[in-house]
């Protein structure tokens, strides 16, 4: 394959991935804002357009056009490269993601950006890059809330990150590989191969980590409106505002995506005669299911206090999953002799 | 009013609380000590009982068992009574009932909706329900009077109104008129209300039915802030509530039982309210550049100031300055002005207004008795035996001083004799009467005198115990009563009869009015009639000489030192040892001579010996008559600081201008006549920039160089009480209430006493006989205006336009004019036309201006006679023998 | 293009490593050091050692890194920047002595170093994942194995040490 | 049973449940600018002055509104109607809407009717200054919404129905004559409009 083969099918796939994935964060915000209605009995929003469907384009022109403050005392450079560093890794993760089974395009094999061996810790580490923007974010703002919400954000994503790096060790153990593909393909042929029966501990506790990862309710910790205004973003207005509001909805929609390929079979289709839909269409809905859930979980939990947080991750969650690599390690060396 | 602890006490028993009180007191007044509320619309404390709204109906169980009148009926000994019993509670609420079948429900626009006792009470005993049937009268209110509305809609007829005007004011100005139920309150015979206007019915109305117009619809009572502070416009010093509403002054009310007054206020105390907001105040300080008064930042203004007095100090010395002070300002403002003046400027001459008169009160008061001021207070007056009142107008010049009177008179029968040349109000009143002609008081006082003498009327103890003075004043007395008659117009056995009434009194009190202090050999006058009281035997408590004041705090002027004669304290300045201590307090030296009177000075102005002037609360230019020169005096100065609340004739020539603040805007005290020193509290603030007296002279010596640094006025008065001890203490009569003359007596009969008797007698020449006019001017002191302050006022201006000749209705007819005519005056210094208004208070021969009116220049008519240095240099010209014709 | 790639990262590592212990503002240090260790990232993935350039990131950037920030914003070392930058003549002699060390090395023993078991085509074949785990879990099991328990030491000790204090605090309040 | 409970998470999956059950109702918002709630007649909204039926001013400056107002937002300044001596009048009425509690203390204290609360809760300005109503704009309030005032008046029991003959109510103890200013004589408002406000600032 030539170089320049390559580099345009990166470049295609790259476009369409994140063409979609953006799109999925705008849509996202509309999701969310509907479904809470729904669970609180209202409409949500309903003027721009049929049903407010326009209404993330208006959110999202709205906030290109505004003003872009930077507080007086603020550390600028930080201040202004914060958002970026916050957004980067939350976008970069998509690049190891099957999203459908390999097919030929100009040559080359498409399905994926690029299929790193080591894609699971490729996400993982860019994921723990992500919480830089944030630490930063918080401090360059020179606000005691937004100093706050940053220091609460790197304790939780630090504890958080264990137990998601933990709680997939098992999937790793049954699948043996590293790479997201071969991961998915490890699930092959039906939803009784899906991981999520061998490993159900480390589903719901990846899931658990995944939502206060991603700074979702009933963790948000870092945001939590009632105490600390809008937390490490609460001086930041305009584009970079918005760069952190992307950053977490396209956070959100990488745990997820990263939940249905390492526990719901990824691409594949349930069953082997639903083979005839597309692989990416699977993914979709397994992902989307998993985003409802999150939207679902905020409209019914209220927040937790910080301490029963932390240890909740670190006294419950770390030893669970630790024994859960503990009886999925013996299982596997049972079962392999 | 009673005191439980008189002996020979009856008991009584209220609501199971029993108390000691003297014989005659009511049920009310029992019920008041205990602290038990019995309602009343019509009773007051200082009124007899009338009974006359049955609200206070209580229930007498012991000695028998019944309902009674708890304001009208005495206690005997042992009575119980119950004051809030069912019976008495339902008597009380049919009592309200029928109140309430005609009384109108329009409290949300009545004024005195928020204080109305009926509201309250109602509140308080009335039912929900009113059984009768009720029916609303109709009558149109009569606002045809100019300060007070009567709605008789809303009139209860309680009487307590008509009950003030007989009793306390004693005119009877208002009275029940028609019968039954149409019985309305108002003026006799359906006329339109022309009194005083006190407005004293209005305050004890306990309903809305008698409002003023001057404040009407103007405010609510719970939105007011009321002020407690002294009233400024005559000596009396009353106290009362200057009630403020968003900064400014909606009323006045009075303070029931406090202060001079008891609660009584006059016209101006009550209605003249509005000169502080008046548009002609002063809001800026003023710079002469060129021939104009421009306005100036206050730092430019005092820079000027002091330029011009340190440049008159370096050109003729501190004696090149001089200071005139009025009664306007504070005790505070006044000892600080004297210290600027002596201390500051080095400068003797510092005088005021006392020089109109009140200066020979002052020193013989002091030489003689060693007292300042008055030798009894308004409560002696009220329970004198006998009251011999001379030259003094008393109800219009100290109209509260003349209630106390009149409260003798009432309640009383106290005789009162009054000698003068007018007929007054209390004449009229009194017991015994001498009209005299004008300006011949000292003679009449020399036949009071010369009746005890030739009478035998001596009191037995004092012609035993200084014979050598009783023996002096009886060679005096050698001459004939032709020698009195003829001038004073008075018989023999007028003054006999007189004499013989007021010496057979055992607390006999002699009230001298500006008439003797202000004329000629008036501090000789002055001391005949303390002769008099001296032979009488009335030089004891509760007896006793007292000048009365015309002017606001004059008295705090004496105590200030405000005359060239006099030190701080109200001491002579020849007492060396006085003038060293104000030496030590002040650190300075003060010279060994007194600097000049107010007369000098204006001759030194026109001589160069005066180089600058600071004029404070006073407007000579105004005050003094043409003859004198006070314009071109003040042109012929240098440098003329006035300081004042508007831009008067004086503040017109002058060079620097302060803006003074009036007693509403600012803290200090004033010394009413009776000696008491009262504060007057800010009750609003002061318009642009002014700033308040004491202010001004402590910045101007800031300027000069000598600091004379304060942080308010009551750091002043601390400072002032140490040469002061009168100014110590507040509201306590200070001037020699209860205190024994007898030592200061004593050292005065055995000083010059003798040596003065020569010419003490001699009476002064016939005033202006060289006059060819035959008519008898005289410049009258009026109870609507006293000066600036009421002449801004413009409800006293729409009281009393003031600018007009009261002349005797039957010579008028004589003369063919009538009221509102106009007249031509003439006197050998000029003419005036003026309009008439016709009175018997003016005497056939006799006409009448009033003595603070400026506009109709006839004080420039008035000839003046200054006199002597022994007699206080007091400039005489309120008398003037003038024509007058009418004008076609 | 590998030689051009090389050299681009290896002059960010030393500049940023320069810049680590000369920059004043210490978060600016840390931003320099998170350059540098995704750096050394990168010359990992040049030598075929993905799963080891992965785990830098992971280790160093997302923890340790996170940490020492962490300690920054607590304490606000602006005060005390100066102080530190003192020591400066004093770690110019320690480096300099350091770096003429390995230049005397470097010329004594030239760069043939010796290869390793894992040759890149070797890694291509297995996957790196799984060349390292069997490196480390055959050769090297047991400095592994002491390596775990010296820092399974460390962190006893530390939790000891931490928790000395609140256990003496919990007795004198209960006494 | 209660370990049990805490490992499989009953207690959230029901309330998830719960929350997931009402998903499915219907909602009970109203879409605000477009439909609109029907306000009862006693609703509180913004303060108003009323006319009696001639024109003539029903406000007879008694200020008991603002002795009642807790929260001190009305300034009453009364007088005499000019050229008409004793009839009282507010020769001017300020009210402070942005301190306002809409508790409608003021309208029952009102011995005349004069005030009443109408139905207007939109508020908002561009101006602050906006929200200082005087006299003219109360009674122009007065005047748009009447039928509001009424019917506020009859709901909280301060009138049944009779409120607007000319003379006031059939009760002649409580008449107060109606404030006639004629036509054309109807004093300027001295209040604080929004031009003066303008004028005062532009000259400093």
């Amino acid at each position: 394959m030539e170089l320049g083969t390559t580099v345009l099918l990166a470049v295609i796939q790259i476009a369409v991935v994140m063409g979609v994935v953006l799109l999925s964060v705008a849509y996202m915000t509309y999701a969310e804002r509907k479904v809470l209605s729904f669970m609180q009995d209202r409409l949500g929003p309903m003027e721009v357009g049929p049903w407010g469907l326009l209404q993330p384009i208006a959110d999202g022109l709205k906030l290109f056009m505004k003003e872009d403050i930077i507080p007086s005392g603020a550390n600028k450079i930080i201040f202004a490269v914060a958002p970026i560093i916050c957004l980067i890794p939350a976008l970069i993760g998509f690049a190891v993601v099957p999203y459908s089974e390999g097919f030929s395009l100009l040559g080359g094999t498409g399905g994926t950006i690029t299929d790193l061996n080591v894609g699971l810790l490729y996400i993982f580490a860019f994921a723990s890059v992500g919480a830089y923007g944030v630490i930063l974010g918080g401090w360059a703002s020179n606000s005691k809330y937004a100093l706050l919400g940053g220091l609460r954000s790197g304790a939780q994503v630090i504890s958080y990150e264990l137990v998601i790096g933990l709680s997939i060790v098992g999937v790793l153990l049954l699948s043996e590989s590293l790479s997201l593909r071969a991961i998915t393909e490890h699930q092959d042929g039906g939803f009784w191969h899906w991981n999520l029966w061998v490993q159900p501990v480390a589903f719901v506790t990846y899931v658990i980590a995944a939502v206060a990862e991603t700074n979702r309710l009933p963790f948000d910790m870092p945001e939590a409106e009632s105490e600390l205004v809008a937390g490490f973003f609460t001086e930041y207005s305009g584009m970079r505002f918005a760069f952190f509001f992307l950053a977490e909805y396209a956070n959100m929609i990488l745990v997820s995506c990263l939940a249905s390929v390492l526990f719901l079979g990824g691409y594949e289709a349930p069953a082997e005669f639903l083979n005839f839909v597309p692989g990416f269409v699977w993914l979709a809905l397994k992902t989307w299911a998993l985003l409802f859930f999150f939207i679902w979980i905020r409209g019914t939990f209220p927040r937790v206090r910080f301490d029963q947080l932390m240890k909740f991750g670190w006294k419950v969650l770390i030893p669970v999953a630790l024994v859960n690599i503990l009886v999925t390690a013996v299982g596997v060396y049972i079962v392999n002799n | 009013m009673t005191t439980a602890t008189k002996v020979g006490t009856i008991t009584v028993t209220i609501n199971g609380e029993t108390i000691g009180v003297p014989k005659g007191t009511r049920i009310i007044q029992a019920a008041q000590l205990l602290g038990i509320e019995i309602p009343t619309f019509c009773y007051h404390p200082r009124m007899r009982p009338q009974a006359a709204c049955r609200i206070c109906t209580v229930e007498v169980v012991k000695p028998m068992n019944k309902m009674f009148m708890a304001c009208a009926t005495e206690i005997m000994d042992g009575m119980e009574v119950l004051t809030d019993s069912p019976r008495t509670l339902a008597d009380r609420r049919t009592n309200l009932d029928l109140l309430l079948t005609q009384h109108p429900l329009d409290c949300p626009v009545c004024d005195k909706g928020g204080e109305c006792k009926l509201q309250d009470y109602s509140v308080k005993y009335g039912s929900s329900e009113n059984p009768f049937e009720t029916k609303r009268k109709d009558y149109p209110e009569d606002i045809r009077s100019t300060v007070l509305d009567f709605n008789s809609n809303r009139c209860i007829l309680c009487g307590a109104c008509i009950q003030v005007c007989s009793d306390i004011q004693q005119l009877s100005a208002i009275g029940f008129s028609k019968r039954g139920f149409i019985t309305v309150v108002g003026a006799p015979m359906g006329e339109p209300l022309d009194c005083e206007f006190c407005g004293q019915c209005m305050d004890v109305c306990p309903v809305g039915a008698i409002t003023s117009r001057f404040s009407k619809y103007k405010f609510r009572p719970w939105q007011e802030e009321k002020t407690q502070t002294t009233c400024t416009y005559c000596g009396c010093g009353c106290q009362y509530n200057l009630r403020t509403m968003d900064g400014e002054v909606s009323r006045v009310t009075p303070i029931e039982g406090v202060g001079p007054g008891q609660g009584s206020l006059c016209v101006r105390g009550h209605f003249g309210f509005h000169f502080m907001e008046d548009a002609q105040r002063l809001t800026k300080p003023l710079v002469r550049r060129g021939d104009k008064l421009v306005e100036a930042g206050w730092d430019e203004a005092l820079a000027e100031a002091a330029k011009g007095l340190a440049a008159a100090k370096a050109a003729k010395g501190g004696a090149g300055i001089a200071g005139i002070a009025g009664g306007r300002l504070a005790n505070e403002d006044l000892y600080l002005f004297g210290r600027l003046m002596r201390n500051a400027l080095e400068s003797p001459n510092f005088d005021s207004t006392l020089r109109y008169g009140y200066i020979n009160a002052a020193t013989i008061m002091h030489k003689a008795l060693g007292v300042t001021g008055m030798m009894n207070s308004f409560d002696d007056l009220r329970r004198a035996d006998a009251v011999l009142l001379v030259g003094s107008d008393i109800t219009q010049e100290a109209p509260i001083c003349g209630l106390a009177v009149k409260d003798g008179i009432t309640k009383r029968k106290m005789p009162v004799f009054t000698v003068d040349s007018m007929k007054t109000e209390i004449m009229k009143l009194g017991a015994g009467r001498l009209v005299i002609t004008p300006g011949s008081e000292v003679a009449a006082i020399k036949g009071l005198v010369k009746a005890v003498v030739d009478e035998g009327l001596i009191d037995a103890g004092v012609a035993a115990k200084y014979p050598a003075a009783v023996a002096a004043i009886k060679k005096e007395m050698a001459g004939t009563y032709k020698e009195i008659e003829t001038p004073t117009g008075a018989t023999k056995a007028d003054l006999v009869a007189m004499a013989r009434a007021f010496a057979n009194a055992d607390k006999g009190i002699i009230l001298a009015g500006p008439r003797v202090m202000g004329g000629l050999k008036g501090a000789s006058a002055l001391a005949m009639l303390i002769d008099l009281a001296f032979l009488t035997g009335n030089l004891k408590p509760g007896a006793g000489v007292n000048p009365l004041t015309g002017e606001n705090n004059e008295l705090g002027l004496v105590l200030a030192g405000a005359a060239p004669e006099l030190l701080p304290g109200g001491l002579p300045w020849s007492d060396g040892a006085a003038r060293a201590r104000v030496e030590q307090a002040w650190n300075c030296a003060l010279p060994e001579f007194p600097g000049n009177s107010l007369t000098d000075l204006f001759d030194g102005m026109r001589e160069g010996r005066i180089g600058a002037a600071y004029i404070a609360g006073t407007d000579p230019v105004r005050s003094l008559p043409a003859e004198l020169n006070v314009a071109a005096s003040l042109d012929a100065l240098d440098f003329l600081v006035v300081q004042d609340l508007f831009l008067t004739g004086t503040a017109l020539r002058a060079d620097v201008v302060f803006p003074a603040q009036s007693y509403a805007e600012r803290d200090g005290t004033f010394t009413n006549m009776e000696g008491r020193v009262q504060r007057i509290r800010q009750a609003m603030k002061a318009p642009g920039k002014a700033r308040p007296d004491w202010q001004i002279f402590s910045a101007v010596a800031r300027e000069l160089e000598v600091p004379l640094e304060y942080a308010g006025t009551d750091e002043i008065r601390a400072e002032a009480a140490g040469l002061i001890p009168q100014f110590a203490a507040l509201d306590v009569t200070n001037a020699g209430h209860g205190v024994d003359v007898t030592a200061a007596l004593e050292a005065y009969l055995a000083g010059a006493y003798l040596k003065t008797m020569d010419d003490r007698y001699d009476l002064p020449a016939v005033l202006n006989t060289a006059s060819p006019h035959e008519t008898r001017l005289y410049l009258a002191d009026s109870l609507f205006h006293s000066g600036q302050m009421s002449t801004h006022n413009w409800g006293l201006m729409k009281i009393d336009p003031a600018d007009e000749l009261v002349m005797n209705p039957r010579e008028a007819r004589k003369l063919q004019i009538a009221e509102g005519d106009k007249v031509r005056v003439t006197s050998l210094l000029g003419s005036a036309v003026v309009p008439v208004k016709l009175s018997s208070h003016a005497n056939p021969g006799t006409v009448l201006f009033p003595k603070h009116c400026a506009q109709s220049h006839v004080r420039d008519l008035m000839g003046v006679v200054v006199g002597s240095r022994e007699e206080g240099s007091v400039p005489q010209f309120r008398f003037e023998r003038v024509t007058v014709e009418k004008v076609h | 293009m590998m030689q051009a790639i090389f050299i681009y990262l290896a002059t960010v590592c030393v500049v940023c490593a320069v810049l680590t212990v000369s920059l004043r503002q210490p978060v600016y240090n840390v931003m320099a050091l998170l350059t540098m260790f995704f750096h050394v990232a990168g010359l990992y993935v040049l030598l075929n050692a993905e799963f080891l350039a992965v785990v830098q990131i992971i280790v160093y950037a997302g923890a340790i890194l996170v940490l020492y920030l962490f300690v920054l914003m607590l304490l606000n070392l602006r005060s005390e920047s100066r102080h530190l930058h003192r020591q400066w003549p004093f770690a110019v002699l320690i480096l300099g002595s350091v770096a003429a060390m390995l230049v005397g090395a470097m010329q004594a023993g030239g760069f043939g170093l010796p290869t390793g078991e894992a040759p890149a085509q070797v890694i291509q074949a297995v996957g790196n994942t799984e060349s390292i785990g069997l490196t480390l879990y055959t050769d090297y099991l047991l400095p592994f194995e002491l390596a775990s328990l010296v820092l399974l030491v460390a962190m006893i000790g530390a939790i000891v040490l931490t928790k000395k204090e609140l256990i003496q605090d919990h007795g004198e309040e209960q006494s | 049973m209660g370990l049990i409970r805490s490992i499989f998470m009953t207690e959230l999956l029901m309330g998830m449940k719960l929350v997931f059950k009402q998903m499915f109702k219907p909602y009970c918002t109203l879409q605000y600018p477009h439909v609109r709630h029907d306000i009862p007649d006693g609703y509180r909204g913004l303060m108003s002055l009323l006319r009696y039926e001639d024109g003539s001013e029903r406000c007879v400056g008694c200020s008991l509104c603002e002795a009642a107002c807790p929260s001190n937002c009305i300034k009453v300044v009364s007088d005499e109607v000019p050229g008409q001596p004793l009839v009282r009048y507010a020769r001017e009425y300020y009210l402070d809407i942005t301190r306002c509690v809409f508790c409608g203390f003021c309208t029952e204290a009102c011995p005349v009717d004069a005030l009443a609360m109408t139905k207007v809760y939109e508020a908002s300005v561009f101006d602050r200054r906006d929200l200082m109503f005087d006299k003219r704009k109360l009674y122009e309030l007065g005047e748009q919404h009447l039928a509001d005032g009424k019917a506020y008046l009859i709901a909280h029991n301060m009138d049944d129905g009779t409120l607007f003959p000319k003379e006031g109510l059939g009760d002649n103890r409580y008449s107060f004559p109606p404030v006639d200013l004629g036509e054309g004589e109807r004093p300027v408002t001295v209040g604080l409009t929004r031009e003066a406000l303008e004028m005062e600032l532009s000259k400093q």
